[in-house]
């Protein structure tokens, strides 16, 4: 479970980026190549040697898809509560408080509207640095408001999805917001409004067996986890050694599982092509409709 | 074997026991002193029973001889005729599923139905459903629109298999599938957690109109060990992650992840199969009717508002 | 294909009822007991000593599935043409006449009104003897009235196949009967009426590919061979040995492809069991729809 | 390579860059003799062409460089996006699916994908589709149902491929199940045979409003070499079987099972890609046109009707 990495990682506190290793230069985790910490920002956290790709943070996703200065925030104005009293090394609340203070939001979530090179989009990322971009209530809740949102002002919706999965802290109510996310996209179905999710390392357990697998589309960076179980489960379920490339978008891809696994590169041309092509059916359906059974064949 | 917490009530049990057959044997009359063990023994239980831990009910919804789904499935229907397969991938035993009749309605039945032995539970593979199993109850669910059949899932299952042919065939996608496509009946959907409600693995067939549970059920996000692996390292520190964690019935009452609570005979659903088996059936009835009336856009929609409000914010400081 | 094993068998014509060894007496070709074909014969074409299922006469058929003097034939009325002019050893208008004057019926199928049990059906049973069941326009057209015919008076479908697959020598509308057949379910779909078939040795090609498999619930007797490709056609394309009980029923609810395989004595109660289950629904939906939103929850 | 009846053909058209290198190099005025031997060529093409045997058609139908799905899927549509897997099984490369522009519209595009060389044909498994490729096609249909686009399917396979796993994995269930799905669109759904209509395999995704095909495509129950292995025992008696099947473009047209015979340049597809690949784009715009005023229950009903009435029979004697 990338949740359980998520807590060991975090246990010493990191730098406020924690999406590459900090430093001036860095050894890429990949090709070993020496990196200028400034290009791999600038590369949008893609090593310029070899291309591998780095977590993101938040903001630089936005910046990434949303056209320039189009972006304007529908989240944070709810926070969470501690519905069951949890306590573990230390109160739930506490830990929300140094997470919202460190990170600068309410919970893992960030949404908003924007255009993406044009096209009018309901925008969802999620935040894994934030309690390992684990969905309780508000990561919910507010999924659940971009949809209904989109689909009110006829926006379609993407959702870039990094999570370890339920935060298990509000407990059976964090799993109830699998069923939350999916009953909410149901408006946006019914208008005919497209959801592209683009999956990004990590996104494990209840994220991805909900919302986050339900896209028109989906799409997922190269080399990213995505799985319901975690590698380290299931290492501990069936204790046998996991295949090469197992959980990684590759893999998925070859397995059906996904539309195709695009480069952050070639992202945002390719959701603006995939929306417009599926919106361009209703487009049509509205001018041509009521002609109805008339033109005889 | 007794669960830990009931080896005193057990002691008693057999106190009893040996001093009717002492009685007997010796042609000595101890009535007086027997009904009074038995007066004792009824508080016992009752005393032990009312106030369970979070833990002893975790323990009590795993209880060997706890009635399974296909107990119900042939205890509280009638002419259960099971339905194999997903036409895709295979056919899973960890699910169970059919036709079967509830009263005088006929209704589509979609079980997690763990082992009542070893061997079985090897068969059932301890519950845990492989893609296939949740794509065989999506064809339930597409039956059950079709012939406009009431929909009851007796949930019992650790969760989802994490396995590897399990992520392969896309596990994560075909929860997220099953929990659109049960949201979407156009039928009375009931639920009951009989057993373990263990995470995306029994919400896969739990989007319900209604969700019921047994006295001394669970559903949690996690399980209480995975819970402590994670959280204090240490898969023993379960008890404790099991209290945090607020996965009992009348835990989840308080949170509206359920509805209604269904008592269980005292001792424990395991200690008296037939009488809990009979007030699971007289629940499920009354829930049926109670849905009956609503038309498929009524039912529907109240599903839909249902799962939609769960969860707990407030305003951001 | 079994349509190419159906042309090697039936070289040298074969005794009336080719559906068990001729004579007195018989050598199970499953357990090798010596069994009095009288038995066999009135025990439904099922081998008294192992229950191995042999192939059964269409009348047969008709009689342990319908309810005694229930059947009231639909089928008949129609016979094929020849298309395409289609000649191979004979002539196919020659090779036509020859097996109606032979089975005594215009074509592969016999279909008509019954009640099973007290159910009332629309039943479709095909004749493998008939030019190996194969479906031309004739079994097509039929099987679509049947389907047709069951939806407009309110009864279940029961269809009881065997077949080697379409009929080549009406070239593609054959093929198209595959469409035909399938479109023709649609109206008993829209009244909420049952489809049920039950698959029997052998049931392959275009008739598995099309009506047969889009049953709303599948049965198929034991140990029936149930394909798309034929077994030899297989064998030929991969050079490889097949597997044990392939594509055997047994195999096919293994891979969960049936509903259940069902012993041909226990068929006729288990159909009847099935189409009461399904049928129930929307008797109780008429008896109480209308109520509407009315009672609050 | 040639096909065998094109031998002539090429031969004239070497010995016309012969004569051209010829006069050329000897710098002297062949025009005359060279527009003689063109015009000899244009005729030998047109005759041979306008009298292909239906065996030949078969060959030409399969001829290397014949434009391809893929082909088709570039040069006739704008931006094709090309989505991937059934979500269930696998991603099937026999089967190529996704997005693109046909003119102003966007459509969903369902191709069956042969390789244009040895490497990519055994990618595609010669245009052999799996299980898998069919849920892929499935999949599109929804999308296409949801989203109100047109389906444009570009048929080209020697039928679904008869392996051990497409049978396991239910190749005649998946068949069926695409063929109901179809026919259900409630958008235009327009198939092309662009090269090899083959059985079942074919149809599964040819359950359409409008069903062309090109001049020298084919579209049959069984291949010609199939249908001789059984009716002659002889597989090299195809030419035979082929004559008897009528499986050509006009055979079909008469039939009833096409609607539409687009016609190839002189010469074939293969000899003239661009000129084929602008005619078909020319026809699948005519008939998504015409098929867009209809509304979601006429483009289902008549996909219905036209599929109902296939079929020659007689009352019987
Ligand atoms: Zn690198
Ligand atoms: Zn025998």
């Amino acid at each position: 479970m990338a949740l359980e990495r998520w807590f060991r990682r975090n246990r010493p506190t990191r730098k406020e980026d924690d999406n590459a290793p900090a430093g001036l230069w860095l050894k890429c985790e990949a090709c070993s190549a020496q990196i200028y910490r400034k290009d791999l920002v600038a590369n949008a956290y893609v090593c310029p040697e070899c291309g591998h790709h780095y977590r993101m943070p938040v903001e630089a996703r936005i910046e990434l898809l949303a056209d320039a200065g189009s972006f304007e925030p529908w989240s944070g104005g709810i926070q969470a509560e501690d519905p069951l009293g949890f306590v573990d090394t230390q109160p739930y609340p506490e830990r929300l408080e140094k997470n919202r203070q460190k990170h600068g939001r309410p919970d893992a979530i960030v949404t908003g509207g924007a255009t993406l090179d044009g096209e009018a989009i309901g925008l969802v990322v999620m935040d894994f640095q934030f309690l390992g971009g684990s969905m309780g209530s508000v990561v919910g809740e507010e999924i659940a408001r971009a949809a209904e949102r989109s689909a009110q002002e006829g926006r379609a919706l993407v959702a870039v999805t990094a999570s370890g999965g339920a935060r298990m802290q509000e407990g059976a109510l964090s799993l109830m917001q699998m069923a939350k996310t999916t009953v909410a996209l149901e408006l946006l179905a019914e208008r005919g409004l497209p959801f592209v999710s683009v999956l990004t390392d990590p996104t494990t357990g209840g994220v991805t067996a909900s919302f986050a697998t339900l896209g028109d589309v989906i799409y997922a960076e190269p080399g990213a986890l995505i799985s319901f179980a975690g590698p380290r489960v299931i290492q501990q379920t069936i204790k046998q050694d996991l295949p090469e490339g197992f959980q990684r978008s590759e893999f998925l891809l070859e397995k059906g599982m996904l539309d195709d696994v695009v480069s952050r590169k070639a992202l945002k041309e390719r959701l603006a092509v995939t929306i417009r092509l599926l919106r361009a059916g209703s487009v049509a359906r509205e001018r041509e409709k009521g002609v109805g059974r008339a033109a005889a064949l | 074997m007794p669960l830990p917490f009931e080896k005193p009530i057990e002691d008693l049990e057999i106190k009893i026991e040996e001093m009717r057959a002492y009685a007997g044997e010796q042609g000595i009359d101890l009535s007086d002193e027997i009904t009074l063990l038995e007066q004792r023994l009824e508080r016992l239980r009752r005393d032990t029973f009312d106030n369970l831990t979070r833990w002893q009910r975790v323990q009590v919804a795993r209880a060997a001889g706890r009635p399974t789904a296909m107990d119900y499935l042939q205890g509280a229907f009638d002419g259960f005729t099971e339905l194999h397969g997903d036409r895709t991938l295979g056919d899973d035993p960890a699910i169970v599923a059919g036709l079967a009749r509830l009263g005088e309605r006929s209704v589509v039945v979609i079980g997690q139905q763990k082992g009542r032995d070893t061997k079985e539970n090897i068969h059932r593979n301890f519950g845990m459903a492989h893609p296939s199993g949740y794509r065989k109850a999506m064809r339930m669910f597409d039956l059950a629109d079709k012939f406009g059949l009431p929909v009851i899932t007796p949930i019992d299952t650790p969760g989802a298999y994490p396995g590897i042919a399990a992520e392969e065939q896309g596990q994560a996608w075909v929860i997220a599938e099953s929990i659109r496509r049960m949201s979407r009946l156009q039928v009375p959907a009931i639920s009951v957690v009989i057993g373990e409600g263990g995470s995306g693995g029994a919400l896969a067939v739990g989007v319900a109109n209604r969700v019921l549970i047994l006295e001394n059920a669970i559903y949690s996000v996690i399980s209480p060990e995975s819970c402590a692996a994670i959280l204090w390292r240490d898969a023993a520190e379960a008890e404790k992650a099991a209290e945090a964690l607020k996965l009992t019935a009348y835990d989840l009452l308080e949170l509206g992840v359920v509805d209604r609570v269904i008592d269980e005979p005292v001792g424990g659903a395991h200690k008296d199969r037939e009488e809990t088996i009979r007030r699971v059936r007289e629940a499920m009835l009354a829930e049926v009717a109670s849905l009956m009336p609503l038309d498929r856009q009524a039912l529907e929609a109240q599903r839909r508002e249902r799962f939609r409000a769960l969860g707990r914010f407030r305003d951001a400081a």
